[in-house]
């Protein structure tokens, strides 16, 4: 019975958004605001990525919210389970095997200098500061699932992830000071399409990778410290 | 201090959020003192904005980038009230007994919920929405007990779907209007969101906010948390939190879908809440499910109150919400002292003056007794209800006011029991000085309200009369006095630069 | 294109209610980053690379390392039929699904 | 027959995983299937998200070389739904650690179990008999 | 600084009083002074009778755009003098021994004290009402204040208290919707207003008007079917308090109804106001359900076994006279029902007091338990017999009076119907007093009260002194229909113009001096017949017999016990509980609903809500 309203009610959900698509230009949208963006983001802010431009620009406060939000979520998964850490003396995963622990030891310089090639181009191609932090918690994160018995130093993670964000909060309190608006694009643009351009956007999008990397690399290893349920 | 450093009552909270459990991990006291520290910013920043507006209203284009492209926060009477009520609150029920990263969990929570008051983008509502429900999953979570985990749980199940929800109403308005500003949207709305998908896309907006709104059917979480975590947590939740996320319905009511069957729609919603919240409270066993149901029917009161167009509807809203505000969390505070069954609590409040008068002074104001504060707010919301006229407009007055009734039964009920003659209850608990210290306080500005009831309503009109102002919101947002001079770079290139700024918005964003 | 579209959407929509009806949770949760890897592949159709690099690493690649390792410490890993329904489940609610 | 354009079949398919996402949040009873249907629900509303941007024949919002060569999708939902599931899986992450802790305090990983025996545990802590037994068999009336 | 702003600063002061020293039993006396003093106040603005213009109070405020004013008028003044005779009685007859008694076993003083001040204080506020905001100010103030009186005494009077505080909301709330309803109606709370806006406004409306204020002002006043309250929580008020407010505080809903119904929409509105397919008008229906709580609250009382639950009974049932007379409207039976309301809180006050003293002695109220203290407390069986030939309305007290007002009027309006229930519910309270007076006083003394003595002067000087008004304003009503004639004049009734004695008119009036004359004439004779005929033989009280059988201490036999047995076991069943059933099907309805509320969170996931109310929305929507 149960069941049958919930597909009921989730069929006439469906039912009705499909609905709604005779009535929405899906394929023509308007892009009111996102011509604007196309028009002028890339004089604005030196970014070739416009969607850099937006989300480290434009919307950057979004995207501190969203830092936040995985702070948020790290700093939860640290309480939920802080207490639940496996005991020292408790019995731990086997190591894994030689091919897991060769193959951890060969990525691991790989997977970092990919993530920060990722991170350091985000203004430019696809990818950034969100990618290229999942890759280097991917890095560090690997030799663990070989060793489980290592484990991450969670001060360190703490340190980085806080500074991290306090280095984007930062630049943006140093535009407040310098331009008198909180997260401003500050230093020069620079040539469309070089390294070293669009001013800060970078900078925040190293702080974002690092701040991600951390996180994520604190939040696996936390799950992976996790004593087994059930015993 | 010009009003663009408002984004620093955001960013301060946030940095020492960040901060915190870092430093937390060498001293504790520093990263309790630097989350004060940074609460006291926040709340000074905001008020040294306020005294600057002196009534005004202004935008701030964060980043520098005009409105309708970036982000713009808004700043009105209301914005700046509620957002001023978020570092005082947050400070009165700062965890003491927490670790670190709950001080952390807390001053994102105020960050986020700065925002949520301040932000004049949907999305970036959005953002803040899910960074408040995140941090206060966080914050339930802690909580010691096995029950609030399981809490926390269900809560973050309902929540994330609830937010689903919104994300899909956020894409309909978007796909719609293509802008996300609500002023730029309050400008297309009357053309492009006035028919059933509009309507829609505002059921499943409010659908989703209501869920940290306490709107009916969608606050299931809401006995659950209130009843699992701390006074102090839950008075946060339902007193700070959940006015946040009703400001948030209001901003997109008034401005973006200003038509009569959206507001029935919250009305029905609303009423039904104050039925239901009701009526399970009256049959609550112990004190805090009741006073939890209790809240979830403040609430619906609330939404019936907003649901009034016009700045009657505001003003009666405003004073339902801040009352709430008020003398909710004070009576979690107070439940907390006692606790547990009703029935078990027969004569704890004998002895007990203070708090037993406090709940008293709480519980008569909750029912409307005049003169005290509740009372001018429930007469508000009749009266606006009933100038209205409309069938569902009359039924929700009639509601409201048959919820007092039941309100009053248990209530004193539960008073009869607390200051029964005959003593059945064991030791009482232990006594809470700082828990008390804070209720007291709600319980001074409450009395203390009666003797400013008239520039506390002339205030209120005032309030009132800027948020029902959508014209004065597309002014002050899209170019006008009072918004922060944009980027120079950010100019639209052709653009005349500096001198009228409406200019910049080219021809057809601004249609 | 246009049938790799409808191809790849399908493959989504199918694997979405894989989710929902395996009986095995690691195949479930293969099944979910099946999703997410078709749903990358989307992104990339409706000209959207950044949104899809994102969806791979983190909907396909991060979120399923997280569910493996939570199953793992929930005692659910594995291949094998020790997924059974667990017998603590409480009867008498009459809801079950 | 004429086929439906690219772009309604892409609403479908992000329409079906939102659908398929809530009912399973509604149905399924397994703590780890109900993240994992969350999940499936998030990929169809960032995919509705992403949809708000597309148009036919645009290109990527991203400026190689000198000009751009024709008309670009819209930068903004992608920057949004960039947001969108980086949220997404910080839920998610939470909600999975809450089940691991769920499942140690309460040993159960079922739903309707966990419900039951969270009502359980709030009429206890709140020192309460439970409701109907013998003990409580109602509440006394006020009036 | 006017008489009114005197008044009310004479009654705060008292209240603080009673805050700060009222545990202390000394207190007591000052708090009589100050009670007088409030009294004194009150008769200063005794010119408000006479035609002088309205007190106003020189405080207002202006909140949320709406003003708040006060002033006392006719209306206000002979409603005030009321009250402040009341409390003065009543707290006299607190200062001594029962002050001192009932702190002795535990109760608290300081709060009955503080409560019996602040229920002054709340009703001048309230009968200062200009419009409906202050009146509903004035009347929350009313309803709490008396709901602390009512709290005061602990023990089975909380839940009475809580009852009545159900019943008080609710009301108050009909009057806020009503209060509403009016200022949507007419953009202002003025009752100006709303009269100069009677002819624009449909029948529906005034409808929902007059049934709301009726429905609102009538639970305060113990209206049926609004009347279940009012028995147990006056009852179980602690004495003095009980005799305040059965003397007063339930006419308060008279006073609202005068001004609100009578004064602000008119009686000409309610004759006008027509109920469709019956041949009544809006003041019929008020009249018939005045009769209705005239004659069922008046047989409830008859059934009762404590005393001071038969007395509040009672009260509920003499409120209907005096609504009765008021919905009539014209110039006797008006002028009845308001003078009803001066002599009920007269004879009412003294009868709780009465019953008080002797609970003071014996320790109960309940009927079946006492008897023969006649001769163990002569003075207070004085005070009782007068008071109930006061409440059964026979002559020579003013009960008397206003009764006869209100029978003639409604034979001359050819009411016959109406007239047969006033009469009924009259019988109905003779036969109930008489099983008070005889219960408690005559018959057989029980064994364990030969011993009680008359109660001390503190207490009986305030009984004797009601007494002594309800006895001579019997004698000469003409001052206080005087009062009453003011009241007519300002509210728009037609006005009484009486006598000293009564009413002069040409078809037959009343001269109460020739009926008190010609009775007393007559228990002259009959009493110079008793002493000449010299039967009389006194014996002891236990030297009695029943059935034939002499009856010693050691029978365990008292025929005062379930009194009326025979009658009632004829008509007890016609009214068994009547209402009753309203009050718990609405009260089971709530808790059923309640069920279904808790249920909406046990019952069904929240998910599953969000999916449900989505999908539902959406529907909506289009």
């Amino acid at each position: 019975m149960r069941n049958f309203t919930s597909l009921l009610f989730a069929g006439g959900l469906g039912f009705f958004l499909l609905v709604l698509a005779a009535d929405l230009p899906l394929g023509a949208p308007p892009m009111l605001a996102g011509q604007g963006v196309l028009a002028e983001g890339a004089a604005a802010t030196g970014a070739a990525n416009l969607v850099t431009a937006v989300v480290l620009a434009y919307r950057g406060i979004d995207t501190l919210g969203e830092l936040s939000i995985l702070f948020a979520a790290a700093a939860g998964v640290g309480l939920v389970l802080g207490r639940a850490r496996r005991r020292p003396d408790a019995e731990a995963d086997p190591e894994g095997g030689f091919i897991l622990l060769a193959a951890a030891d060969l990525l691991f310089p790989l997977l970092v200098i990919v993530g920060l090639y990722i991170v350091l181009h985000g203004h430019l191609t696809p990818g950034g500061g969100f990618q290229g932090g999942v890759v280097l918690a991917a890095a560090f994160f690997l030799p663990l699932l070989g060793r489980p018995r290592n484990a991450l130093d969670h001060a360190v993670i703490g340190w980085i992830e806080g500074l991290a964000g306090a280095v984007f909060v930062g630049i943006g309190l140093w535009a407040l000071a310098a331009r008198g608006e909180f997260l401003a694009p500050l230093l020069g643009k620079g040539t469309l399409g070089a390294l070293f351009s669009a001013g800060t956007l970078p900078l925040l999008y190293i702080a974002v990778g690092l701040k991600v990397g951390a996180e994520i690399a604190g939040l696996m290893s936390t799950l992976q410290e996790t004593e087994a349920a059930g015993s | 201090m010009t009003a663009d450093a408002v984004t620093l009552a955001v960013a301060l909270p946030l940095l020492a959020g960040f901060l915190s459990p870092a430093l937390g991990r060498s001293s504790r006291t520093a990263a309790q003192w630097l989350g004060w520290a940074a609460l006291a910013a926040s709340a000074a920043v905001l008020w040294s904005v306020w005294v600057r507006l002196d009534g005004g209203t202004a935008a701030v284009a964060v980043g520098g980038f005009r409105p309708p492209l970036g982000i713009a926060f808004y700043l009105d009477g209301m914005a700046l009230l509620f957002a001023l009520a978020v570092p005082v609150v947050t400070l009165l029920f700062w965890p003491r007994a927490g670790t670190p990263q709950q001080f952390a969990l807390t001053l994102v929570l105020a960050a986020a919920a700065t925002g949520l008051a301040l932000s004049g983008d949907i999305f970036n509502l959005y953002v803040f929405y899910e960074l408040t429900a995140v941090a206060s999953f966080g914050l339930v979570a802690a909580h010691e007990a096995r029950r609030a985990q399981a809490a926390a749980l269900r809560y973050l199940l309902l929540s994330a779907a609830g937010s689903v929800l919104l994300l899909a109403g956020i894409a309909v308005v978007y796909l719609r209007t293509g802008t996300l500003n609500l002023a730029h949207l309050a400008t297309l709305a009357p053309e492009r969101l006035q028919d059933p998908v509009g309507l829609a896309a505002f059921a499943l907006m409010l659908l989703g906010l209501g869920v940290k709104a306490e709107l009916f059917p969608v606050n299931g979480w809401v006995p659950e948390v209130y009843s699992s975590v701390s006074g102090r947590l839950a008075g946060l939740l339902a007193g700070l939190v959940s006015k946040l996320a009703v400001l948030v319905v209001v901003r997109a009511l008034v401005l973006v879908f200003p038509r009569p069957e959206a507001a029935e729609l919250m009305l029905v919603l609303g009423t039904l809440g104050i039925v239901v919240g009701e009526l399970a409270a009256w049959r609550a066993r112990d004190l805090r499910r009741q006073f939890a149901f209790s809240s979830i029917g403040q609430l619906g009161i609330v939404f019936v109150a907003f649901s009034v167009p016009g700045p009657a509807g505001i003003v009666a809203g405003l004073a339902v919400a801040l009352h709430h505000l008020l003398t909710k969390p004070a009576l979690f505070l107070l439940a907390e002292r006692w606790g547990g069954a009703i029935e078990g609590l027969r004569g704890a409040g004998r002895g007990q003056w203070l708090a037993s008068t406090l709940f008293i002074l709480f519980a008569l104001s909750l029912v409307g007794v005049p003169p005290l504060p509740g009372f001018w707010a429930k007469l508000l919301t009749v009266m606006s209800l009933m100038e209205q006229g409309t069938g569902p407009a009359r039924a929700g007055a009639v509601v409201v006011m048959a919820a007092t009734v039941v309100e009053a039964a248990y209530l004193f009920r539960t008073l009869g029991v607390l200051l029964a003659r005959e003593s059945g209850a064991e030791s009482p608990q232990p006594h809470r000085g700082p828990d008390l210290a804070t209720a007291s306080l709600a319980g001074l500005i409450l009395v203390g309200s009666v003797f400013a009831l008239r520039p506390l309503g002339d205030g209120l009109k005032a309030l009132a009369a800027q948020a029902v102002d959508v014209d004065g919101y597309v002014r002050t947002v899209l170019g006008g006095p009072g918004m922060a001079v944009s980027h120079p770079a950010s100019q639209a290139p052709g653009g005349a630069g500096g001198g009228a700024r409406v200019a910049h918005v080219p021809p057809e964003i601004a249609s | 294109m246009y049938w790799i579209t409808v191809l790849v959407v399908a493959v989504m929509v199918l694997s979405a209610l894989a989710v929902l009806l395996l009986p095995n949770l690691l195949a479930a949760v293969a099944a979910s980053s099946v999703v997410s890897l078709a749903l990358s592949v989307v992104f990339v159709i409706v000209r959207a690379p950044d949104v899809a690099m994102t969806e791979a690493a983190v909907g396909a690649g991060l979120s399923g390392v997280i569910l493996v390792l939570a199953l793992r410490r929930l005692g659910l890993w594995g291949l094998g039929d020790d997924n059974r329904p667990q017998p603590e489940r409480f009867s008498g609610t009459g809801d079950d699904a | 027959m004429s086929l439906p354009p690219l772009e309604i079949v892409l609403y479908a398919g992000a329409v079906s995983l939102l659908i398929i996402g809530l009912a399973g949040l509604v149905m399924s009873e397994h703590l780890v299937r109900l993240v994992l249907a969350l999940g499936v629900a998030e990929a169809g509303g960032n995919l509705l998200l992403v949809l708000t941007g597309f148009r036919q024949g645009a290109v990527a919002p991203i400026l190689l070389g000198a000009a751009p060569s024709g008309p670009m999708v819209d930068p903004i939902p992608q920057a949004l739904v960039l947001t969108a599931i980086v949220i997404g899986v910080g839920v998610q992450a939470l909600a999975l650690a809450l089940v691991l802790r769920v499942r140690r305090a309460y040993g159960t990983v079922h739903m309707s179990a966990l419900r039951a025996r969270l009502v359980e545990d709030l009429d206890e802590a709140a020192g309460l008999p439970p409701e109907g037994s013998r003990e409580a068999p109602g509440v006394e009336r006020p009036v | 600084m006017t008489l009114l702003d005197g008044l009310w600063a004479a009654s705060a002061l008292t209240a603080l009083v009673a805050a700060a020293f009222g545990r202390h039993p000394a207190a007591g006396s000052w708090l009589t002074v100050l009670y007088g003093l409030q009294f004194l106040v009150v008769a200063m603005m005794g010119g408000l009778s006479e035609g002088a213009d309205p007190v106003p109070a020189s405080v207002s405020f202006v909140v949320l755009g709406y003003g708040l004013a006060w002033q006392f008028s006719a209306l206000s003044w002979f409603f005030a003098v009321i009250t402040a005779g009341a409390a003065l009685a009543a707290a006299w007859f607190v200062s001594g021994a029962w002050g001192r008694a009932y702190a002795a076993r535990g109760g608290d003083l300081r709060l009955l004290q503080l409560a019996l001040a602040l229920n002054p204080l709340a009703m001048y506020v309230l009968l200062a009402s200009t419009d409906f905001l202050s009146l509903f100010v004035g009347w929350e103030l009313v309803s709490w204040s008396s709901f602390l009186l009512m709290l005061s005494g602990g023990g089975v009077g909380v839940r009475w208290a809580l009852r009545y505080l159900v019943y008080a909301i609710g009301g108050a709330m009909a009057v806020m919707a009503a209060m509403a309803q009016a200022h949507a109606l007419t953009g202002s709370f003025g009752f100006g207003a709303l009269a100069a806006a009677v002819p624009e406004l449909s029948a529906a409306s005034l409808w929902m008007l007059v049934i709301l204020l009726a429905a609102g002002f009538g639970v305060k006043m113990g209206l049926l079917p609004f009347h279940l309250w009012q028995a147990g929580a006056y009852a179980e008020t602690p004495g003095p308090g009980a005799a305040f407010l059965g003397a007063i505080s339930s006419r308060m809903g008279l006073y609202a109804m005068l001004l609100t119904l009578f004064g602000g929409l008119g009686l000409g509105t309610l004759q006008a106001l027509h109920i469709p397919f019956t041949p009544l008008e809006a003041h019929e229906l008020l009249a018939w359900i005045a009769a209705f709580t005239m004659v069922l609250p008046t047989f409830t009382a008859l059934r009762q076994n404590d005393a001071r639950w038969l007395l509040a009974w009672h009260g509920i049932g003499q409120g209907g006279y005096m609504l009765l007379g008021v919905a009539m409207g014209d110039a006797l039976a008006s002028a009845g029902g308001m003078m009803h309301v001066f002599n009920h809180a007269t004879y009412q006050a003294a009868l709780f007091m009465a019953v008080t003293a002797v609970v003071y002695r014996t320790g109960t109220a309940d009927l079946n338990r006492l008897g023969g203290l006649v001769t163990r407390m002569p003075l207070t069986f004085l005070v009782l017999l007068i008071g109930i030939i006061g409440l059964a309305g026979l002559p020579p007290m003013n009960g008397f009076v206003s009764k006869w007002l209100i029978y003639r009027a409604l034979i001359d309006e050819g009411q016959p119907l109406l007239f047969v229930a006033a009469v009924i519910g009259t019988l109905g309270t003779i036969v109930s007093v008489y099983k008070l007076l005889h219960n408690i006083f005559l018959g057989r003394l029980r064994v364990e009260h030969e011993s009680v003595r008359e109660v001390p002067w503190s207490m009986l000087t305030p009984m004797l002194a009601l007494a002594a008004v309800v006895f001579v304003t019997g004698l000469a009503p003409g001052p206080v229909l005087d009062w009453v004639a003011a009241v007519q004049r300002e509210l728009g009734f037609a006005v009484l113009v009486p006598t000293l004695g009564g009413v002069d008119r040409p078809d037959g009036g009343l001269d109460m001096l020739w009926v008190v004359g010609i009775m007393l004439a007559g228990f002259g004779v009959g009493a110079l017949i008793f002493l000449a005929g010299g039967r009389a033989r006194t014996v002891h009280q236990l030297d009695n017999y029943a059935g034939g059988h002499f009856l010693s201490a050691e029978v365990r036999y008292h025929y005062s016990d379930n009194f009326y047995a025979g009658l009632m076991h004829r008509i007890g069943s016609w009214y068994r509980g009547s209402f009753q059933w309203l009050q718990d099907a609405l009260v089971s309805a709530t808790d059923f609903l309640a069920q279904g509320a808790a249920g909406v969170y046990r019952a069904v996931q929240p998910v599953t809500w969000l999916l449900g109310v989505t999908v539902l929305a959406l529907w909506w929507a289009w």
